[in-house]
């Protein structure tokens, strides 16, 4: 078969041999246990908790409702009494807003909670039902999901792209998700093909994932959703690259998928989707994979969101050596985490532990001007000139060389002989660009 | 856990190329040629310029850095680099002070002036040859014979621009040894000596991703083609386009000159620009300018360019291109 | 035709007034700093030189010769030279005021540019012909800006980096340009002419 | 002879023909009040005044619809200077300095992780939220010490920002830049200062600071018309400040984290009070 692919990119050693042949274990919850649920796990608003102090929850209740369109309620991923609403340190490093639940191990499902016959249901209905069931973006961008699937009326939509592409290094979460539960996404993309009243449907899966290519292909048979083998280039998996490795379409600059007829959903967000709508359970756990060279053992979990990540790399044999950086989500776009006491979020794709020596600590030299990433650029854009107009200041000149375009996939960086942290040059950039426009 | 954690952007992995690396390949590359041309002329005396070079470089690079109270920069190899190119660059039987000064005013008026290392605008190499050869025009073209060693004014291309300026014509004499310029036997710089193992050391960098094919093919092809047509038209007055291939310091220019990081352009569209203009201007300079030479005006010229090529090759961005379907 | 395709290249490569003759140094080394004012400067040179090139040849042989009063070329020269730039320098600031602001007081400089005046000089001392003449101050004109775009270009990068603070400015300007026309000696040669 | 001075003469008379007509034709308005300002200001184009450059603000005041004391840079010389040239009554207001609010420098203040990066508070504090532990504190990497257009701060060999009181001008970059808005604008006439900007509670600043405000009020006890303390972090009242009154305050502070610029900056800092 013959490989689609998009221009520019690179690719990095994608050390999924470590997790890829792991079956999906549940990460065990046990009374007492406290449950740390973040109150924005998602792109928009925060929501705002509607559970005090005392309160007992059940599994799946909401727990925090949404503020505004773009915005999701939260749930809780188990029962057990609330013993605090205060800020407790987030994703990000800083003190945000959370809910604390005490875990009272038996796991009791709120009993209101009940699914649904999606042939039944308006378009309209399901959009609801997604956007109660607190579901958002599961490949790590966390947004809103029911917000994707309200394109202005003005943007005909003809195709729906599924990202089981998994370019992340190390990461194997979607790939799982495909091998031991294929039915359970392709429900979910007939509802989403449903809502958006599309005929077109393509998965885009790496090739570096045969099986999951195999298996798709068949239970795809005869409903109407084709699978595309992409050639194992990152950032494969990202939105405007993914769509044109698929139908051959440019996202225009600037634009949002819509804007060229796609709408692009994880597989994980597809499964999540039928879990919401067939059966009415809220997005309260999720896939991720543990991994890194100081993991004992790495593995792909199905965790319950507000897991602390302590708890996760336990079950997984807990950290081995000396413990250097620990990441949340893929090795490229990931975040790094100030410590293992942060909460999993909807948006934990993976959690990686590196070790001591993996952490890369090499000075920042002068750029040599080698064209490395350029040529890797997806976006086509000059990172070595933004970084450097970006150093001096000149944040006209950076924008005027597409700084705004930057997809902060991590390319330039992760190529660049002279270890420029490019990446946080251009971020640096959009953020002042970002500010300068607010200004006039 | 009371560990402080290390915290940094993402990416958090990387390919594992450092600059010092790629300098380190690219004097791997230029090893063969090296070894074949200090052979050639006779070990001792090509030993002692190309040391001499080398130190001229490193040392000058050391004491300027040392007295801006600037890290000391010489570990990653590249005034090492410069000074071998540079002596690539000088005949073999040159004075030792003229390897010597050749290495500092390379790598000061070349580089350190502008700030060191990616900010020069010129190659600091060529900078090193160019200022020699205007200066001391007579013993940067003195060549010696490779194997006989034998002192001479004469290279090729000198030749056969001697005989063009005096009768319009290649004597046939010379014609009839052009034929042979692939196996050596000529005066001159290295591209005589060394053609295949120059090409080899390029192709050693393309494979390992130091250098990108652009510019050496848009160079060779460019000046391939030019001298092919001027031959073409005319065969008793033009030597034939691999006569120009493999003489004087094409080759050397095409794969280690033309392909500096720092001192070319970025873009791949800028690099096939930056080549051929190299390509093109030489082959002028060549057959129609004073000098017997023009590898190295070529690239140097063409390094003037480079800021203007990269402004107007700049890539369109992604999502420009109007809607398809 | 050949003899003026040759006076052209002579004139904007071998003998480049800047790199070269080394004339012309001041806007040169003042207007190169960015890209955009080089270019607007080497149209306004362009300009100047053409024009100026057609009146002192008119002046040279309809009046200076018809007198006998060649003696007197350098200061008419001068005269016509530099109301003509007062007349460019107005047209400018009335039509485009942005180009005024960016050229600033180099326009004024173009007055007692020695490239216009050489140029002029030059034109009388190898006896070209009118049209030679215009083609001749076309040629050193683009020369002139080919030299001020590649310089602007290189300053604009060499400006922003590490250069020694004893170096910075004009120091590493003319270091630059020094370079410049060490490669532009490289078309020593290419023409006779 | 006659005829070289006529031709000449002629050459130059045509000339001036020309350029008075143009002259007349191309002439272009300019306001002389306008360079007249221009000259007046200091011409460091640093943007305290809130317009785009000194010809920007220049060209604002001499319109007339400007305040002329907006410069503060130039300070009071500048401010009479353009009212006169305005004719107006020149209204000088207090000068003002940029303080740094903080003493937590690389000794004295804990880190939450080791940070790896660009360094730049800003891009800093878009990874986690900064690495120092405490919300407040300077980061020490030097974006005011870029922001500055008159060279006033410096980063100290322990790693925080301080600025010179002498050369500030007051024009507020520094404020602007500052990701962690640990930077504070005070009367150019006081001097003592509180150096923290942590809200947190006393135990929490404890444990990430040795020199923070742990909101202990012993200032304010000593001299409550200089002191107050809200959310758990005292401040001057610079209306009532009093420098003998604000010394009493100071020596009793348990953590030292008020301080007296009139004692000296703070340690490893190159400037002299």
């Amino acid at each position: 078969m013959e490989l689609k692919t998009f221009k520019g990119g690179l690719h990095p050693p994608d050390n999924k041999a470590w997790s890829e042949k792991k079956a999906i274990e549940v990460c065990p919850l046990a009374e007492g246990d406290e449950l740390v649920i973040l109150l924005s796990q998602h792109i928009g608003a925060p929501a705002e908790a509607c559970v005090k102090k005392g309160d007992f929850v059940k599994k799946g209740q909401v727990i925090a409702t949404p503020k505004g369109f773009v915005s999701v309620p939260i749930h809780a991923s188990t029962s057990g009494e609330v013993i605090s609403v205060e800020p407790r340190l987030g994703t990000a490093g800083t003190k945000v807003p959370a809910v604390v639940i005490k875990a009272d191990g038996q796991d009791t499902w709120d009993e209101n909670l009940s699914g649904a016959d999606p042939d039944t249901l308006t378009a309209q209905e399901i959009k609801d039902r997604i956007r109660d069931a607190g579901i958002v973006g599961m490949g790590g961008a966390t947004f809103p999901t029911h917000v994707k699937l309200s394109p202005p009326e003005d943007k005909k939509i003809d195709h729906l792209i599924l990202n089981g592409v998994e370019c992340e290094p190390y990461l194997t979460a979607d790939h799982r998700l495909m091998l031991e539960d294929p039915d359970n996404i392709i429900g979910g993309i007939l509802i989403l093909k449903k809502v958006l009243g599309v005929e077109k449907a393509i998965i885009g899966i790496e090739a570096n994932k045969p099986d999951a290519i195999e298996l798709m292909t068949k239970a795809c048979a005869g409903r109407g959703i084709e699978v595309g083998a992409l050639k194992v280039q990152y950032p494969q998996g990202a939105e405007k690259q993914l769509i044109y490795a698929l139908t051959g379409r440019e996202v225009p600059s600037g634009g949002l998928p819509m804007d060229c007829g796609c709408v692009v959903q994880n597989v994980g967000t597809a499964a999540a989707v039928n879990d919401a709508v067939r059966r009415g359970i809220p997005l309260i756990e999720r896939i991720a994979t543990v991994s890194g060279s100081a993991v004992n053992e790495p593995k792909n979990l199905r965790i319950k969101i507000g897991q602390p990540l302590g708890k996760l790399v336990e079950f997984c044999g807990g950290a081995k050596g000396e413990l250097g950086k620990i990441i949340q989500g893929g090795p490229m776009m990931g975040m790094a985490a100030v410590s293992l006491d942060v909460p999993a979020t909807r948006g934990t794709s993976g959690v990686l532990l590196f070790s001591e020596g993996q952490v890369l600590k090499e000075p920042e030299g002068p750029c040599v001007r080698c064209g490395n990433c350029v040529r890797a650029c997806p976006a086509f854009i000059l990172p070595t000139e933004i970084a450097f107009k970006t150093k001096k200041g000149m944040i006209d000149e950076a924008e005027k060389l597409n700084a705004m375009d930057c997809i902060e996939c991590g390319s330039c960086t992760y190529i660049c002989p002279a270890r420029i942290p490019l990446i946080q040059y251009l971020r640096q950039a959009k953020g002042a660009i970002i500010a300068k426009r607010r200004k006039v | 856990m009371d560990k402080t954690l290390y915290i940094s952007s993402s990416p958090h992995v990387h390919e594992g190329g450092t600059t010092a690396k790629a300098m380190r390949d690219v004097i791997y590359a230029l090893l063969p040629c090296v070894a074949l041309w200090i052979y050639s002329f006779g070990i001792i005396k090509p030993s002692v310029v190309m040391a001499l070079c080398i130190i001229g470089c490193m040392a000058s690079e050391a004491a300027w850095e040392k007295v801006r109270g600037l890290p000391i920069t010489i570990g990653d190899g590249s005034a090492a680099m410069t000074g071998i190119l540079l002596a690539l660059n000088m005949p073999p039987n040159s004075p030792w002070w003229m390897a010597l000064l050749g290495g500092v005013a390379a790598i000061v008026i070349g580089k350190q002036v502008f700030g060191g290392l990616g900010y020069n605008p010129f190659n600091p190499a060529l900078i090193g040859r160019t200022v020699l050869l205007i200066s001391f025009p007579v013993q940067m073209t003195t060549w010696m014979m490779p194997r006989t060693h034998e002192i001479t004014s004469a290279t090729p291309l000198s030749d056969v621009k001697i005989a063009v300026g005096l009768t319009g014509n290649i004597p046939d004499e010379i014609k009839a040894q052009l034929g042979s310029v692939l196996f050596g036997g000529f005066g001159g710089q290295l591209g005589v000596v060394s053609g295949f193992a120059l090409i080899a050391g390029g192709c050693y960098l393309i494979y390992r991703k130091v250098i990108t094919w652009h510019i050496p093919v848009s160079f060779i092809g460019s000046a391939f083609v030019l001298s092919a047509i001027f031959w073409a038209v005319n065969s008793s007055k033009y030597p034939s386009p691999v006569f120009h291939l493999f003489t004087g310091g094409l080759m050397l220019g095409a794969f280690f000159m033309a392909t500096d990081w720092v001192t070319t352009p970025i873009t791949p569209k800028g690099m096939l620009i930056f080549g051929a203009g190299c390509g093109i201007l030489t082959i002028l300079i060549r057959l129609f300018g004073g000098y017997p030479e023009g590898v190295a005006f070529s690239i140097l010229l063409m390094n003037s360019a480079t800021p203007i090529i990269d402004r107007l090759t700049m890539p369109k961005k992604f999502g420009l291109v109007t809607q398809k379907g | 035709m050949t003899g003026f395709f040759i006076i052209l290249v002579s004139s904007i490569l071998v003998n480049n007034f800047v790199l070269a003759r080394f004339l012309g140094l001041c806007p040169f080394m003042g207007v190169s700093k960015k890209l955009d004012t080089a270019i607007g400067m080497g149209a306004a040179v362009t300009f100047v030189m053409a024009v100026a090139a057609m009146v002192t040849w008119v002046i040279q042989y309809f009046i200076l010769s018809k007198f006998g009063i060649e003696y007197l070329q350098t200061i008419a020269f001068i005269l016509v030279i530099a109301s003509l730039v007062q007349l460019v320098e107005m047209v400018i600031q009335k039509s485009s005021p942005v180009l005024y602001q960016s050229l600033g007081i180099f326009l004024p400089l173009i007055t007692t540019n020695c490239a216009v005046l050489g140029l002029a000089v030059l034109n009388i001392q190898v006896g070209y012909s009118f049209l030679e003449s215009v083609i001749f101050a076309i040629g050193a004109a683009l020369g002139f800006t080919l030299a001020m775009v590649l310089m602007a270009g290189i300053r604009e990068r060499v400006d922003l980096g590490p250069v020694p603070k004893c170096f910075q400015g004009l120091p590493i300007a003319f270091l630059t340009a020094g370079l410049m026309s060490l490669a532009f000696m490289g078309f020593a040669g290419l023409v006779k002419g | 002879m006659i005829g070289a001075v006529l031709s000449l003469g002629g050459i130059g008379f045509l000339a001036a023909v020309i350029l008075g007509v143009a002259a007349k034709k191309f002439a272009v308005e300019v306001d002389p009040k306008e360079e007249a300002i221009l000259n007046a200001l200091p011409g460091a184009n640093c943007g305290a005044c809130g317009y785009p450059g000194c010809s920007g603000y220049a060209k604002a005041v001499a319109s007339g619809q400007v305040d002329p004391s907006l410069c503060t840079p130039g300070g009071k010389a500048v401010v009479e200077k353009i009212a006169e040239i305005m004719g107006v009554e020149a209204v000088v207001a207090e000068p003002m300095v940029a303080v740094v609010c903080c003493q937590g420098d690389n000794q004295k203040a804990k880190d939450k992780y080791k940070y790896i990066g660009v360094q730049d508070c800003v891009t800093a504090q878009m990874l986690a939220g900064g690495p120092k532990d405490c919300p407040g504190g300077c980061l020490g990497l030097g974006t005011c010490v870029v922001a500055c257009p008159f060279g006033a701060i410096e980063i100290t060999s322990q790693g925080l920002a301080v600025i010179d009181r002498e050369k500030c001008t007051g024009c507020k970059k520094c404020v602007s830049a500052c990701p962690r808005k640990v930077i504070k604008m005070t009367p150019k006439s006081a001097s003592v200062h509180v150096l923290c900007n942590s809200h947190d509670k006393g135990p929490q600043v404890k444990g990430y600071c040795q020199i923070g405000c742990i909101g202990c009020q012993l200032c304010k006890r000593a001299a409550e018309e200089v002191y107050a303390v809200e959310n758990f972090l005292a401040a001057v009242k610079y209306d009532t400040y009093d420098a003998e009154k604000a010394r009493a305050g100071m020596e009793k502070c348990p953590t030292k984290c008020i301080r007296d610029f009139a004692d000296g900056y703070p340690e490893g800092s190159t400037f002299k009070p």
